[in-house]
C-alpha cells in the first residue's frame, strides 16, 4: 500500500515560470517524488484529473471560461490548494488588461480587424483575477516566480502536515 | 412719527440699551399705526411654490384698494409646514393660510374685513403647532429678515449690547458655561467648555466662524435660520468674538444657499451701518468685522479642520487633531467654530441669563433642537422642541405619521454619519447621548422617516454612497474603504452576495470607523451598523433568498438579481 | 521643550516633548509602518499605518503627529493594529494597479515591504482596476498613477524643499490624483524645474527616472534630512 | 502654515493682465482686489469666475491662479475638489436633481430615469444639441417639498415623473 500523497499541478493563465521554477529544484525533486506522486500536470501525460488529489498547486491567473471551469473542477477534488506564484495570487501580468474592455484589447490585438471574439480560442472574461476570487485557495505563495527554494518549502512542509510560514522569504514580484 | 434723532446724532450707530429701547417704541408706533400685517413666507420651500407672485399680488390687491397706510404686506419667515407651502400670516389674528395662490389675493384682503378664508386656513390648534417650542425660531417668522428694526423690537442686540457694556468676556462665558449649550452642530461638546479653551489661548489674533456648511442630505435647519434670523446669527458671532478677544469673524455657507447668503450679506451691512459689527462697537474697545465666505460644494467641509483649509483657499482637507482649532486655527490662531444653530442660542441667554436656558430640556442636554422633519411623514417642515421630546412625539404628533396607511418603519438621524432607528426605540428621548446609545447620531437635526416603502439595505447603500462621493481622499481607510463598503451593498441589492461578502462589510465597517482620519470617515460605517442592527433580516432577505421585501430593490415577491450579463 | 518618560510596549524610554511617539519610537529601534511620513518633509498623517494605542485615550492616534508626553504609555503592536494594517496595505494594493514583477521598484519598494513585514501573502479585496495613464512627457522621469498610493509626498517635496509646488493632488475620494500644474502633460510643465527631487521621495514605482527596467529604480531620499539641516544653519 | 491673514494690497505692477478686454475679467478682478489679491481668495474668485463665464477653462484658472500668486497645480486640485466648479459649460438649460436624502426616499431616482428616457442623458451630462444639462446636487435643503429640482435658477418641489417630463420637454424645445 502506498503512503505517498498525491500532488498536481495546473496551469492557468501565465508564463510557465512558476512552473520552470518547480523543475529549479533538481534533485530535491526526486526527494519529494519519494513521498508524493505527481498525479497530473503539464510535466507529465495525464489528460484527466483525477478524482482525489492531496495538494495542487496553481499557476496563472483565471482569465477565460475555460480557466474557470478547470478551476472549479480542480478544487472540488483538491485537498490542499496552493496559489502558486503572482499570476494565481493577484492576477500579475495578466491583469494588466483589466482596466481595458474586452472589446477594446481584441480590437487591438487583432488590429481592429476581428472585433469579435475569435471562435476556436477560450473566451475571454471581462477581468483577469487571482484564484481566490472564483475558489477557496488554501495556501498563498506570492512570488515571480517563487524561487524553488520558497516551493521545496511549501512541498515539504505540506507533505509532513504543517502550514508553511512564507513571510520572510518570499513576497509579491520577488 | 416720533424720529429717534439722538441716533441721527451719531449717523445712525447704536451704541447702547437705550438706543435700541428708542428703535423699539419707534417700530410699536409704526406697528400701532397699522390694522394688519400680512406676511408672506419667503423661504426656500415658499419661494419654489412661487410665494414671490403672491406677495406681489397682495402687495398689488392692498395698493389698489388704497390700504397700503394700514395693511402692511412684506416678506416673512418659515412658519415650518413646507409641506403646504406658500404660506401666508395676517396679522393680528394669527392666521396662516397655506397652498396661497397668486389669484387668492383678492379673498385674503376680503378677509380682513368678513373673517377668514376658511378654505385656505390652516389649523394653528393642530400639535404641529401647539407642541413645539420656538426658541431658536422665535416669532415663527414674522420678522422681516432683511430689515433689523424688525429685530431690534422683538429684543435683538439687546444681548449684544449688554455683553459689551455691562459684562466682562468672562462673566459671558460664565453664562453660556451656566446655560449648558452644547455644539448643535452634532457632536455636542459644551460650548462653555470650547469657548473658555479659546478664551484661554494666548494669541494677538483670534477668529470666530460660523459652520454654515450645512451638508447633511435631508437637513435645512442651517439654512432656515439664516435665511430668517442673520442678525441673531450675527449677534451671537459679535458676543463670542467679545468674550474671546476676537475681531474677526467668518460666515463659512454653502453657495447652495443663495437666499441664506444674500440675507447673511445684508444682514452684515445693516449691522455695520448701525455700528453693531465694525470698530468700537457700543463705543467701546471692541472691534469685530464678519466676512462671508462660500462653500463650494464639499460635504467633508462640515469638519472644522477642512473649513478652515477651505476658508484659507485649499482643497478641504481635514487635518489630524490635535492640535484642535481651539489653540490652532485660521492660519495658526485660535479659533472658535460653533454651528449657526448653536450662536443663534447665545443672545437670548445673554438676554435671559444662563439659568432660564438650562431650565429647559434635560439635564445632559439642555435648550431647544431644530429638527428638519421630512420623508415618508405627513406634515413634512421644520420643527423646534425641548431636547428630551420623544421621537414619538415629533414623528406622530407633531409631524402626523405616516401617511397613506404606510407603515412606520425607522427614523434616520445624524446624517451619513447617523443611523436608523427602528419603531421599538419611538419612546426614546432625543438627546446627545440617548441617540447615540441607539447607534445613531445628534447631527445637525434632519431627521428623516421611513416606511414599509424603503428598503433599509438601499438607504445603507444611498449613504456609503454619499461618503464615498463627498471623501476628500486624503486618509485610505475612508477613501478606498467606502467604495468597498459601497460595491459589497451594491452587491447585496442585486443578489450577488454571499454571507463572506456581509463578513467583510462588517469587518470594513470596523476598520473604516476606527482608523480614518475624521469624522466622515468615522462616521460613514453607522448607516450600515445601524441597520445592520436592526434590520438584519432584510439584509438576509436579499441575500439567501434574492428578495427585497420593501420592493425597492426589485418588484415585491420578484427576484432581485439581473439577468446574466457576458463579459 | 524638556525631557519626559513614557513607555512604549512596555519599555521605559525618555524623548522631548516637541517629539512624536514615531520618532521617539524610532530613536529607539522600535519600528512603526509608515507611508506617507518621511523625515524632512512635514507630516500629514493619511496613511493611517501608524495608529498606536495610548493608554487612556479610546481612540487610536496616529504616531507621527501625535507628540509624547510624561507618563504616556504607548502600545504600538495588538491584534487589533495588526488587522486594520493589514487591511490598509490590502486597500492600496485594490485601489491602484500594482504589478510587481514588471515594476521599476521592485524589491526597493516601501508598499511591498510594508505588505511583507505585516504578512500579506494575498489581497482579500476585490481588485479595483482603474483607468490610469501614464505620463511619460517628460525628458528624464515618467509618472505611472497605477502605482500611485497618493502619499502626497511628491507634492510635499516639490512645495516645501523645492519650492515649485508643480505637483499637487485633484479630485477628491477615490477619483483623486496628482497632477503636474494645470493637469498638463509633466513635460510641457511650466513650473517643474526637473529637480528629481519627487522621484526620489515616492515610496513606489509611481516615480521613476527613464531608462531604469524592473528593480532597478532605487530612491535615494537621505539629501531631504541634509537639506533641511543645511539650511536651518543659513537662517 | 498655508499662508499669513489677508494681506495688503499687492502693489499695482503686480496685477497680471486679463486674458482678453472682455468686460467680465473686470468683475473677476473686483473679487480679487476686494480680498487684497490674497491666496485665500482662490475660492471666491473662482465662484466669480464662473458666475461671469459659466465654467472654469485653463486660461481663467492661469488667470487668476497668476493673479493671486497661487500655484497652478493648486488653482487646479481647488478647482476639481469642489463641487460646484465646473470646467467645462453648460447646455443652454440646466436641470439639478437633488439627491438627499429625503428625496432619494421620495423618488429622485424616478426622476433621473425620466430624463435619462426623455434628454437621454444622465448626471453631469449635456444634451447633443447642447440644449439640457443634467446636474445632481447632494441635497439643496428643500426636504420639505422632496422631490425637488432646480430648473434655470428656480426651485421646483413635489415632482412627480409626469411634471418632470414636461419639464425637460420644454427645456429641449425652445
Amino acid at each position: 500500500m502506498s503512503t505517498k500523497k498525491s500532488l498536481a499541478t495546473i496551469w492557468l493563465d501565465g508564463c510557465s515560470g512558476c512552473h520552470m521554477s518547480v523543475l529549479d529544484m533538481d534533485e530535491r525533486l526526486l526527494a519529494l517524488l519519494e513521498q508524493a506522486e505527481l498525479v497530473y500536470s503539464p510535466l507529465v501525460d495525464q489528460k484527466t484529473f483525477p478524482d482525489h488529489v492531496d495538494i495542487t498547486l496553481v499557476e496563472g491567473a483565471v482569465s477565460t471560461e475555460e480557466d474557470l471551469k478547470k478551476i472549479k473542477l480542480v478544487r472540488s477534488k483538491t485537498h490542499t490548494l496552493v496559489s502558486l506564484g503572482d499570476c494565481a495570487v493577484t492576477a500579475n501580468v495578466p491583469s494588466m488588461r483589466n482596466p481595458l474592455s474586452v472589446k477594446d484589447i481584441l480590437e487591438r490585438v487583432s488590429d481592429g480587424a476581428a472585433p469579435r471574439q475569435p471562435s476556436n480560442v477560450p473566451l475571454l472574461l471581462g477581468n483577469a483575477r487571482p484564484v481566490h476570487n472564483f475558489v477557496k485557495v488554501d495556501v498563498f505563495v506570492p512570488g515571480c516566480p517563487p524561487s524553488a527554494d520558497v516551493i521545496h518549502l511549501v512541498l515539504t512542509d505540506l507533505l509532513a502536515g504543517r502550514q508553511p510560514d512564507l513571510t520572510s522569504i518570499t513576497r509579491f514580484g520577488k | 412719527m416720533q424720529t429717534p434723532q439722538h441716533l441721527d446724532a451719531k449717523n445712525g450707530r447704536i451704541v447702547n440699551l437705550d438706543d435700541l429701547k428708542t428703535i423699539a417704541e419707534q417700530e410699536a408706533l409704526l406697528k400701532s399705526q397699522l390694522k394688519h400685517r400680512i406676511f408672506v413666507c419667503m423661504g426656500t420651500a415658499c419661494q419654489s411654490c412661487q410665494s414671490a407672485d403672491v406677495l406681489d399680488s397682495l402687495t398689488r390687491e392692498v395698493s389698489t384698494r388704497g390700504g397700503q397706510a394700514e395693511c402692511l404686506v412684506t416678506p416673512g419667515g418659515c412658519q415650518g409646514n413646507c409641506a403646504e407651502a406658500p404660506l401666508v400670516v395676517v396679522e393680528p389674528g394669527g392666521q396662516l393660510y397655506r397652498g396661497v395662490a397668486p389669484g387668492d389675493a383678492a379673498s385674503v384682503i376680503d378677509s380682513l374685513k368678513t373673517g377668514p378664508v376658511k378654505r385656505l386656513l390652516c389649523d394653528t390648534t393642530a400639535p404641529f403647532f401647539t407642541e413645539q417650542t420656538r426658541l431658536v425660531t422665535e416669532y415663527r417668522g414674522l420678522v422681516n429678515p432683511e430689515r433689523i428694526e424688525d429685530y431690534i423690537a422683538v429684543g435683538g442686540y439687546i444681548g449684544l449690547l449688554t455683553a459689551v457694556t455691562e459684562l466682562t468676556p468672562d462673566e459671558v462665558i460664565q453664562q453660556v458655561t451656566r446655560s449648558g449649550l452644547r455644539g448643535r452642530g452634532g457632536a455636542g461638546y459644551p460650548t462653555g467648555l470650547k469657548w473658555s479653551t479659546v478664551a484661554k489661548a494666548v494669541s494677538e489674533q483670534k477668529y470666530v466662524i460660523c459652520n454654515a456648511d450645512e451638508g447633511d442630505p435631508g437637513a435645512f435647519m442651517n439654512r432656515s435660520v439664516l435665511e430668517d434670523y442673520p442678525f441673531r446669527v450675527l449677534e451671537g458671532m459679535a458676543i463670542a468674538g467679545y468674550a474671546l478677544g476676537a475681531t474677526q469673524g467668518y460666515v463659512y455657507v454653502r453657495a447652495e444657499y443663495p437666499l441664506a447668503v444674500k440675507r447673511i450679506e445684508k444682514a452684515i451691512a445693516g449691522a455695520q451701518r448701525h455700528g453693531l459689527l465694525g470698530n468700537n462697537i457700543a463705543n467701546t474697545q471692541f472691534s469685530f468685522h464678519v466676512e462671508v465666505r462660500l462653500g463650494a460644494g464639499a460635504f467633508v467641509c462640515g469638519e472644522e479642520t477642512a473649513l478652515i483649509s477651505s476658508i484659507e483657499g485649499g482643497r478641504g482637507l481635514p487635518c489630524p487633531r490635535p492640535p484642535y482649532p481651539a489653540e490652532s486655527g485660521l492660519w495658526g490662531h485660535p479659533t472658535l467654530i460653533n454651528n449657526v444653530e448653536t450662536y443663534t442660542n447665545i443672545a437670548p441667554i445673554i438676554r435671559n441669563g444662563g439659568d432660564w436656558f438650562a431650565k429647559i430640556g434635560t439635564e445632559k442636554s439642555k435648550g431647544t433642537k431644530t429638527f428638519a422633519l421630512s420623508g415618508r411623514v405627513k406634515n413634512t417642515g421644520l420643527v423646534e422642541v425641548p431636547l428630551g421630546t420623544t421621537l414619538r412625539k415629533i414623528i406622530f404628533d407633531i409631524g402626523g405619521g405616516v401617511p397613506e396607511g404606510h407603515k412606520f418603519k425607522a427614523v434616520q438621524t445624524g446624517g451619513p454619519a447617523g443611523g436608523c432607528i427602528p419603531a421599538e426605540h419611538l419612546d426614546a428621548p432625543i438627546d446627545y447621548e440617548s441617540l447615540q446609545s441607539l447607534g445613531s447620531f445628534m447631527g445637525s437635526g434632519g431627521m428623516i422617516v421611513m416606511d414599509d416603502t424603503s428598503c433599509m439595505v438601499d438607504v445603507a447603500k444611498f449613504f456609503m454612497d454619499f461618503c464615498a462621493t463627498e471623501s476628500c481622499g486624503k486618509c485610505i481607510p475612508c477613501r478606498v474603504g467606502t467604495v468597498h463598503m459601497r460595491d459589497i451593498l451594491n452587491k447585496i441589492t442585486t443578489g450577488e452576495a454571499s454571507l463572506e461578502d456581509l463578513a467583510q462589510l462588517e469587518e470594513l465597517c470596523d476598520m473604516v470607523k476606527y482608523t480614518s482620519l475624521c469624522g466622515l470617515g468615522q462616521g460613514a460605517p453607522n448607516p450600515v451598523l445601524s441597520t445592520l442592527r436592526y434590520f438584519k433580516d432584510e439584509y438576509m432577505a436579499h441575500i439567501i433568498d434574492h428578495l427585497c421585501p420593501a420592493g425597492v430593490c426589485a418588484g415585491k415577491g420578484q427576484d432581485i438579481r439581473r439577468p446574466a450579463c457576458v463579459l | 521643550m524638556r525631557v519626559v518618560t513614557l513607555s512604549i510596549n512596555g519599555q521605559h524610554l525618555s524623548g522631548r516633548n516637541d517629539e512624536s511617539v514615531l520618532q521617539v519610537a524610532r530613536a529607539h529601534n522600535i519600528d512603526i509602518p509608515t507611508l506617507c511620513q518621511l523625515d524632512g518633509l512635514s507630516t500629514w498623517g493619511g496613511c493611517r499605518l501608524c495608529l498606536v494605542h495610548v493608554e487612556g485615550n479610546n481612540k487610536l492616534v496616529p504616531a507621527c503627529v501625535t507628540n509624547v508626553f510624561e507618563g504616556m504609555v504607548v502600545q504600538t503592536e495588538s491584534e487589533r493594529l495588526a488587522r486594520y494594517r493589514r487591511m490598509i496595505i490590502e486597500m492600496l494594493f485594490s485601489e491602484g494597479n500594482h504589478i510587481c514583477s514588471v515594476c521599476v521598484s521592485n524589491g526597493n519598494c516601501e508598499l511591498q515591504d510594508a505588505a511583507q513585514s505585516q504578512g500579506i501573502d494575498h489581497i482579500s479585496l476585490p481588485y479595483l482596476y482603474p483607468e490610469r495613464t501614464v505620463d511619460a512627457s517628460h525628458d528624464r522621469f515618467t509618472f505611472d498613477p497605477n502605482r500611485c498610493v497618493l502619499c502626497t509626498r511628491c507634492v510635499r517635496v516639490c512645495d516645501e524643499v523645492e519650492g515649485a509646488h508643480t505637483w499637487d493632488v485633484a479630485g477628491r475620494g477615490i477619483k483623486a490624483h496628482l497632477i503636474t500644474d494645470l493637469n498638463q502633460p509633466w513635460g510641457e510643465s511650466s513650473s517643474c524645474t526637473s529637480c528629481g527631487k519627487c522621484v526620489q521621495v515616492c515610496p513606489t514605482g509611481a516615480l521613476f527616472e527613464k531608462g531604469k527596467g524592473a528593480g532597478e529604480m532605487v530612491k535615494k531620499n537621505e539629501f531631504l534630512v541634509y537639506l533641511e539641516e543645511m539650511r536651518q544653519k543659513r537662517s | 502654515m498655508n499662508s499669513a491673514a489677508p494681506s495688503l494690497p499687492s502693489s499695482s505692477q503686480n496685477v497680471v493682465a486679463a486674458p482678453s478686454d472682455d468686460k467680465r475679467w473686470r468683475i473677476v478682478g473686483a473679487t480679487m482686489r476686494r480680498y487684497g489679491f490674497a491666496p485665500s481668495a482662490l475660492i471666491e474668485t473662482l465662484h466669480t469666475v464662473q458666475n461671469s463665464f459659466g465654467y472654469l477653462d485653463t486660461q481663467s484658472l492661469r488667470f487668476v491662479a497668476r493673479s493671486l500668486k497661487v500655484p497652478l497645480s493648486k488653482a487646479y486640485g481647488v478647482a476639481t475638489f469642489y463641487g460646484i466648479f465646473r470646467l467645462k459649460p453648460h447646455g443652454e438649460h440646466t436641470c439639478v436633481i437633488c439627491t438627499g436624502t429625503a428625496c432619494h426616499i421620495k423618488g429622485a431616482a424616478k426622476l433621473l430615469a425620466t430624463i435619462d428616457r426623455c434628454a437621454n442623458i444622465r448626471d453631469a451630462e449635456t444634451t447633443k444639441d447642447n440644449k439640457l444639462s443634467l446636474v445632481t446636487a447632494r441635497c439643496f435643503g428643500a426636504c420639505g417639498i422632496a422631490p425637488a429640482a432646480i430648473v434655470d435658477g428656480q426651485v421646483i418641489g413635489n415632482l412627480s415623473p409626469e411634471t418632470m417630463e414636461e419639464l425637460v420637454r420644454r427645456c429641449l424645445k425652445s
